[in-house]
């Protein structure tokens, strides 16, 4: 996967690399969604145990809260650290 | 957008976003589903029905996972795009 | 996630609301089959655990039928309140 | 779709249908493949080959996966598109 | 699922038959890096538990490769075997 | 395609694959995302922020699994097409 399939797009004309935006427009955005989903599931599934009533109690919400911005700051780093690989930056140890 | 008919990039675009729309309620329906059978199901399937107990305990599976996702939204600015 | 993006699509033409249509049935054929393919999965996954034979005996199969019966009361119980939701109607604890 | 060419929208629709079609089966395949993965295959990965009761297990494990995918679809009518 | 959807493609002109190959390859393109994603996320599970280092050990390593190896043997075992029951062909237990 | 113009064909051919890796390298980021989260996390949440073991774990975690997908990419020949 060292080579990108995409190398020979920018001889194309006009209209294609507009195409082309738009695709990676509409990619974003339902990665976007997904992301969404995944960060309420994942959350859920940690933080939420006991069905006795069909409100979260308060140690739930704040559980989520600490999950979700968790969640954040996590995928920033991962995404952070991902795109240094891709220019490959090499660090030490 | 303002006055006339869109143009055809504009109709691509709207068609695009209302599919991505659809997609993510049906991914959404699909992780509540999956999540709620995972913590209100019993698994050994000893019965063909839902007892009481599990039925009430979809009802507030659901309750809350709905939950959970408007208050991630808020916390996300109540934009669904993070 | 309150206000829906496809707000503005009842003033389009026929053959859009066509297009749209048409979308909507391929979304709901690819779900429908996801959901096949789900609930197969998951029976087998609870009901399938001993590999000394090739067939199913009959324990195992009775215990599919049950579960299959589970999942699809399940997914309609979840798919009634999800909708109840989405139309904001509200209950009781 | 009695006699005459079929139309531009019944053809997009066949193709849609047939695109369908091959998700579904690319989908199971992968499921089958996961989950008899996870039924048969020890994870400590000591050996580069499968050995003779893991080789086994898949067989029966296809096969037994294979019979639950059409005993499902009896009880759902024999209709994929439940 | 016993009879395709697909039956009734082959009266169809070459323009058709010449979509319909492009699509099927795309799908198999799409599954091929879908595989290979997979492939890395299972052996990546099952083989790196230690993170005090930014490197894999020898250990962790060679664990990757049998890994690897056995997922592509797995795979092609399910492939033959799901490929028979596709086709009727019967076998004693 | 030596010489001129793509037809149109090697047009639709080129956009799809484009769509095809964009959509691996999201599935990659989505899975890396995912698994260091479940290896380096700790799931009781008490706390907003990640701590230093936790930021150190995803940072090796994100370097190994980078590895791993290359030695996978070496063993299957460098061809991600399997």
């Amino acid at each position: 996967m060292d080579k990108s399939m995409l190398g020979d797009l920018d001889g194309l004309p006009e209209e294609d690399k507009m195409r082309m935006a738009a695709m990676i427009d509409q990619l974003q955005i339902r990665d976007s969604l997904r992301m969404y989903n995944n960060l309420v599931e994942r959350c859920f599934t940690d933080c939420v145990d006991t069905f006795r009533r069909k409100t979260l109690d308060k140690q739930e919400e704040s559980c989520v809260r600490r999950c979700a911005e968790k969640f954040l700051k996590h995928s920033m780093r991962v995404g952070m650290r991902f795109a240094e690989l891709n220019q490959g930056v090499a660090t030490p140890d | 957008a303002a006055g006339g008919a869109p143009t055809n990039m504009q109709k691509e675009q709207m068609f695009g976003l209302a599919e991505k729309e659809m997609e993510y309620r049906v991914d959404l329906f699909n992780r509540l589903t999956y999540t709620c059978f995972e913590k209100c199901i019993e698994k050994r399937h000893k019965e063909a029905e839902l007892n009481m107990g599990e039925n009430s305990c979809i009802d507030r599976c659901v309750s809350k996972y709905w939950q959970v996702t408007n208050l991630v939204g808020q916390l996300l600015g109540n934009q669904p795009k993070m």
